[in-house]
């Protein structure tokens, strides 16, 4: 977790050196709105993993000794198939294209969105795959 | 392979959702429109208050001619080198891009640069409405300058909706514009990519201007085809579709009479589908 | 030894794979990250295909003064199609949709992504968004045709009406959202699913890069996408933020566009650079040459790309021109850092010219002119005489090209036989090589001259007085002779299709995770996973007596010889 | 529509006319100048135009600064890496290399020594670009330039305004040796002002005025170009550039304005 923190709290720094020397030199107020933006991805997810590297042991993935056996058991539930990511993509397609040809459009696509949002629900409930 | 079956079947869940809520909100947004109809309520008025081929309530002409300011022409040739003359001609006189200006008269100009469809991006494809680049006075401004260089032509109408009657309109406008524009105005598709264009943004002005220039494959009607009293009646007309009176229900985006049919069937055919899924689901 | 469970809720193992789907079934439901990935992988080599197609069109028009082979409007919307098909349904998704979803959990010895649903949702996303690209083509105003970079005020509905430009929205919109899902899948993937002993300063280049390159694109595309909205409210609710009419600022656009343009470049070429960087110490036998000054020099690209974006604008006369430029000139520090590693890498070792190695090669070669003479762009005087003539075509062509198709094959062929079980033939690869890499100079080479004798890129015709005629003729010539190049490789994957060759696990002896699992992978990737001590655990467990983790600065006790080398 | 273009042969003269500027231009700068311009006209243009204004020549000093270190750079990068390619190759089943993982000393050699690089061309270009963008505030001439599609206007004192003109670009007349300001608009999409043989282009930017300065050193005829994309005759949005002495200028100005009073 350490290293993840580094990570984004040097990329936030640095934004945020840039954006003070680009606001100071230009006075540009879109460049500066998208680089202090910027700092603030790299800062706001660097200051929550500072939070937890403070309060939790490293994990086996973050100590160069560690042992396979140690990461064992279960890592979380990864779906084998499901028809539902095809489903609302075409209905997230629809909605775009009503930007294009109508309002209707986005009608039939929020249909499919939403059946994607029901089934998805009861597909985690029901346990899995389709 | 059950997996498949019932995968399948859950999958009419979504169309069927999608059809049925398509209807639902084809009908809202229909609804609103008509709703926004009903209340100006004006316009209701007029139909009935209109005696078929009655006398008019007006005496005042139905189409007066708007006189341009020779002044503008200046600022018009200005403009017209900085939009028009690299494909018209720096004095309109037509070039292998584009077509001969001069002697077209200030209506067909109007009506061109005001419905946004000059300038043009694409010579390839139909002159499409868009947002016009030039606000009222720039576009008279260059009507004037190009109206100046050669008579001839119509000048700018300006129509005069109190002494226009409604119900004549609607029969000339049956007559002589339904056959592309359809009787609700919406426009309709043509041979070869040419459409008729909807009518529903055009002021009183511009559609007397089509009437009169014939723009693209419009035919153009002279005095002798159609008077000024029955061009005016026309835009009355055209403008009481912009905003009609849904009489007896949804409009369903005035696509025409096939409206029921169509409810008919989509409602149909999701009900046939959640059916469909419903007895397969109980023969599992 | 079995590490990973996966937790497959009320589904017994044996039952998974019995009810496993197949064929089309499969494509649309599935959520593993390798089928996914294979899918992204077929999928951008379409596109690619369809805008290579367009870009023997463009180059058939160039090839006389005056032609008429199609007409400006046609010209106009092809190159548009051309470059936005290009960079954002061929290379973007080829390396961070394809690879990097095949690769990288293999490479961290993670069973899957970490959101597979989102994963297969991102996919879906850019196959519509393709599909409603190329959709303009089908209307009656015909496909966007303003240029990849759809500048303000020429998008605007006045300039620009009809449905193309607004399917091109649509379009970059949904691509866009499917690129920002896959980079918080790489990035959650990589900071969460790594297996024991993965540290981050052991993480593959390969998936550093990747995952240095999905936080660029959290940065970029949703300036981008707010920049289309922005973009389609002015085109259909007269909002005016980019038209002057009603107070707006047209310049605001390209401020926005190249927030997002400049580190876009980036996005397409990290991931290259990292398959690069994969390839040249297998076919080298070394580990890669500066490892944590690689990881700094792929985090240095990020940030300053980030601080160049108005280095496009230098002739607006509007920006910043110091800042701007002296981030652009320092931007090369990092890229020559790369292309040093890499040739630190391959010095003193064994290389061998496989073809994924010969296109890294090529790659190399191709990319510094494309590195150097952007270097020469980053000065505002030689922008002001180059900018927007065909001097920058060739000079984006030679990094893009150079990236996403030199170093993309050299991947393609590298990973090819771990994601099929096949081999390819390789005497046809290498004929693909050659034949693709003096196309690509004959194309490219005359460009640049073109360029600096003041051809402005974009045009549909020159004229006869010109003189660009010779070099347009070479440049159309080479680019037929980079298309032919492709039927080679098309036939190469046919044989290999038709006439199978089996692949070991490890044909290349190679140094990472991937390499310690069958070819292809079994469905959740590892049934066994080696010991993970050092950057390159395979090789660790395939060369015990040069293993790195006993001498982790290269010092080797069985070499003496190598005392006062460091 | 192409055949305008065909006809008027003078588009071809800017080749002649610049291989004859090694010594017109020397006669007509100062002594500095053309010490500067000696020293750098013996160098090759690499492709590059001369560069008929001061302006212009300023920027090709610092493109043959720049494309020297590239060669240079290159040639380094390109010799390295052929060097590995060719000396580094497995022969027969080939041993395994020493494990080589880093070597400090290199990594900073080739860090460093960019960096240097950089900042030496930074500092030229900062130098040659705040001559570049100079904006005089006594020039001899302003002229107003419109872009818009798809074609140019070049507005002149006393109310002389060229434009296309049927079959004929226009003309861009320029005084030599004098410094002519240049106003530079559109009114509709956004425009390249690009004239090759000055090294030098501009965006027409709706909304921005921009100004810039040329002092043309040599006489003739120059092509002028759109180079930003501005739509479906980008290709055709040409002009012509007329370097001519002052005093040839002059005559011209002052027939042009009685024109617009007649």
């Amino acid at each position: 977790m350490k290293a993840e923190r580094g990570i984004y709290l040097i990329i936030g720094t640095f934004f945020f050196v840039i954006t003070v020397i680009y606001f100071l030199w230009s006075g540009e107020a879109g460049g500066t709105i998208m680089l202090f933006a910027a700092a603030g991805l790299g800062i706001m997810p660097g200051l929550y993993m500072a939070w937890w590297a403070r309060r939790m042991a490293p994990r086996p993935e973050d100590r160069p000794d560690a042992t396979l056996a140690e990461g064992s058991g279960p890592v979380g539930a990864f779906p084998a198939n499901t028809i539902w990511p095809f489903v609302f993509g075409i209905g997230a397609a629809f909605t775009g294209l009503s930007l294009v040809w109508g309002v209707w459009l986005a009608v039939i696509g929020i249909g499919f969105i939403l059946s994607t949002a029901i089934n998805v629900s009861l597909e985690s409930r029901r346990g899995g795959s389709v | 392979m059950s997996f498949h079956k019932k995968t399948v079947g859950r999958l009419l869940v979504p169309v069927a959702l999608g059809v049925a809520a398509s209807v639902a909100g084809m009908a809202l947004f229909s609804q609103g429109a008509s709703a926004a109809t009903l209340s100006s309520s004006s316009v209701a008025k007029g139909v009935s208050s209109v005696t078929y081929g009655g006398t008019r309530g007006s005496s005042k002409a139905p189409i007066t001619t708007l006189k341009l300011n020779p002044s503008t022409i200046k600022l018009g040739h200005t403009l017209f080198v900085e939009n028009c003359s690299s494909c018209h001609g720096d004095a309109a006189q037509g070039t292998s891009r584009a077509p001969n200006l001069q002697g077209l008269g200030a209506a067909t100009i109007d009506f061109w640069v005001s419905t946004g469809r000059m300038p043009l991006a694409d010579p390839t494809a139909q002159a499409a409405i868009k947002p016009p680049r030039f606000n009222r006075s720039q576009t008279l401004a260059i009507a004037a300058y190009v109206s100046s260089l050669a008579s001839g032509g119509p000048p700018i109408p300006q129509v005069n909706l109190g002494a226009a009657s409604l119900s004549a309109g609607e029969g000339l406008f049956s007559t002589n514009c339904a056959a592309c524009h359809t009787i609700t105005g919406v426009g309709d598709a043509l041979a070869d990519g040419v459409y008729a264009p909807s009518l529903y943004t055009a002021t009183p002005t511009q559609i007397a201007e089509a009437v009169r220039t014939g723009p693209g494959n419009m035919p153009r009607f002279g005095t002798s085809n159609l008077s000024n009293q029955q061009v005016a009646d026309i835009v009355k007309y055209v403008k009481y579709l912009q905003n009609p009176n849904d009489a007896g229900g949804i409009g369903l985006g005035h696509v025409g009479p096939v409206a029921e049919g169509f409810v008919g069937i989509l409602i149909g055919l999701g009900a046939l589908m959640i059916a469909g899924y419903w007895i397969g689901g109980r023969a599992h | 030894m079995t590490i990973l469970e996966e937790q497959l809720e009320s589904h017994p193992e044996g039952q998974a794979h019995h009810d496993e789907p197949r064929g089309l079934y499969l494509w649309l439901t599935s959520t593993d990250h390798k089928i996914i990935g294979k899918n992204y992988m077929y999928t951008s080599l379409v596109f690619f295909i369809i805008a290579g197609a367009m870009a023997m069109l463009i180059r058939t028009q160039l090839f006389s003064p005056n032609n008429h082979f199609v007409s400006p409007q046609t010209y106009n919307e092809l190159f548009t199609i051309h470059g936005s098909m290009m960079l954002y349904l061929f290379a973007g998704p080829f390396a961070f949709g394809g690879f990097a979803n095949y690769i990288l959990p293999l490479q961290i010895g993670a069973p899957d992504m970490a959101f597979p649903r989102l994963n297969a949702l991102s996919y879906w996303l850019y196959v519509t968004g393709g599909i409603t690209m190329l959709l303009g083509f089908f209307t009656a105003s015909g496909a966007a045709a303003f240029g990849w970079v759809a500048y303000a005020p020429l998008s605007s509905a006045t300039n620009s009406p009809g449905a193309g430009p607004d399917l091109w929205i649509v379009s970059i919109m949904l691509v866009g959202f499917s690129g920002i899902f896959t980079a918080v899948n790489l990035v959650t993937t990589t900071f969460y699913l790594r297996a024991p002993g993965m540290t981050m300063f052991r993480l593959p280049i390969f998936v550093w890069n990747m995952f240095v390159t999905g936080l660029l694109i959290l940065i970029a595309f949703p300036v981008l996408t707010a920049a289309l909205i922005m973009l389609y409210v002015d085109r259909h609710f007269g909002a005016h933020v980019f038209s002057v009419a009603g107070g707006g600022i047209p310049v605001l656009w390209q401020n926005l566009f190249w927030f997002f343009g400049h580190p876009e470049v980036y996005i397409l070429a990290l991931p290259f650079f990292g398959m690069v960087t994969e390839i040249v110490p297998v076919f080298s036998r070394k580990p890669v040459f500066g490892y944590k000054g690689l990881v700094f020099a792929t985090l240095a690209i990020a940030g300053l790309s980030t601080g160049v974006w108005a280095h496009h604008m230098f002739t607006t006369g509007t920006v910043l021109l110091p800042f701007f430029s002296a981030m652009s000139l320092l931007i090369a520090v990092p890229t020559g850092i790369k292309i040093f590693t890499w040739i630190g890498t391959m010095w003193k070792g064994q290389v061998e010219f496989r073809s994924p190695m010969l296109f890294v090669v090529g790659f190399i070669f191709v990319f510094t002119m494309g590195g150097i003479t952007g270097v020469l762009l980053a000065a505002p005087p030689i922008d002001f005489a180059t900018h927007d003539t065909y001097f920058v075509v060739a000079h984006f062509h030679q990094v893009l090209f150079g990236t996403a198709v030199f170093a993309g094959f050299g991947g393609f062929y590298y990973w090819y036989p771990k994601m099929t079980g096949r081999m390819f033939r390789e005497n046809l690869a290498k004929l693909h090589f050659w034949v693709t890499f003096i196309g690509f100079n004959v194309t490219f080479l005359p460009q640049y001259l073109l360029g600096l004798k003041g051809m402005p890129r974009r045009i549909a015709e020159y004229l006869p007085a010109d003189h660009y005629t010779t070099l347009n003729r070479i440049s159309t010539i080479g680019a037929y002779i980079t298309g032919a190049a492709f039927i080679i490789w098309m036939a190469n994957m046919w044989i290999s299709w038709r006439k199978p060759i089996k692949a070991s696990d490890n044909p290349w002896d190679g140094h990472t995770l991937e390499w310690a699992t069958t070819s292809p992978p079994s469905h959740h990737n590892f049934e066994k996973l080696p010991p993970i001590r050092s950057q390159r655990p395979v090789w660790d467990m395939n060369h015990p007596e040069y293993a790195d983790w006993a001498n982790p600065d290269g010092h080797d006790s069985s070499q003496p010889e190598k005392v006062g080398e460091r | 529509m192409r055949s305008k273009v065909s006809s008027e042969k003078s588009i071809t003269e800017p080749n002649v006319k610049r291989s004859r500027f090694n010594i017109k231009g020397r006669n007509l700068a100062g002594l500095a100048l053309a010490a500067v311009s000696l020293s750098a006209c013996n160098l090759p243009t690499f492709g590059a135009f001369r560069g008929a204004t001061t302006q212009g020549q300023n920027e090709l000093h610092l493109w043959q600064g720049f494309i020297i270190t590239a060669i240079f750079v290159g040639a380094i990068t390109w010799g390295v890496l052929f060097y590995a390619v060719f000396k580094f190759r497995r022969r027969g089943s080939g041993n395994i290399p020493k494990q080589t993982h880093s070597n400090v000393k290199w990594e900073l050699v080739y860090t460093i020594i960019p960096v240097l690089i950089v900042i030496g061309l930074f500092a030229a270009t900062y130098v040659s670009e705040d001559q570049i963008d100079a904006v005089s505030s006594h020039p001899a001439l302003r002229v107003t330039v419109v872009g818009f599609q798809w074609g140019w206007k070049f507005e002149y004192p006393g109310g002389v305004t060229l434009v296309p003109n049927g079959s004929i670009y226009p003309v861009l007349e320029l005084p030599k040796g004098e410094t002519t300001t240049i106003k530079l608009i559109s009114n509709d999409v956004v425009h390249g002002f690009y004239i090759p043989a000055f090294n030098f282009s501009r965006y027409a930017l709706p909304g921005v005025t921009n100004y810039f300065d040329f002092t043309p050193t040599t006489t003739g005829y120059f092509q002028g170009k759109c180079s930003q994309f501005c739509g479906l005759y980008h290709a055709e949005m040409l002009f012509n550039v007329r370097v001519v002495s002052p005093t040839q200028f002059n005559s011209w100005l002052s027939s042009q304005q009685k024109k617009v009073t007649a």
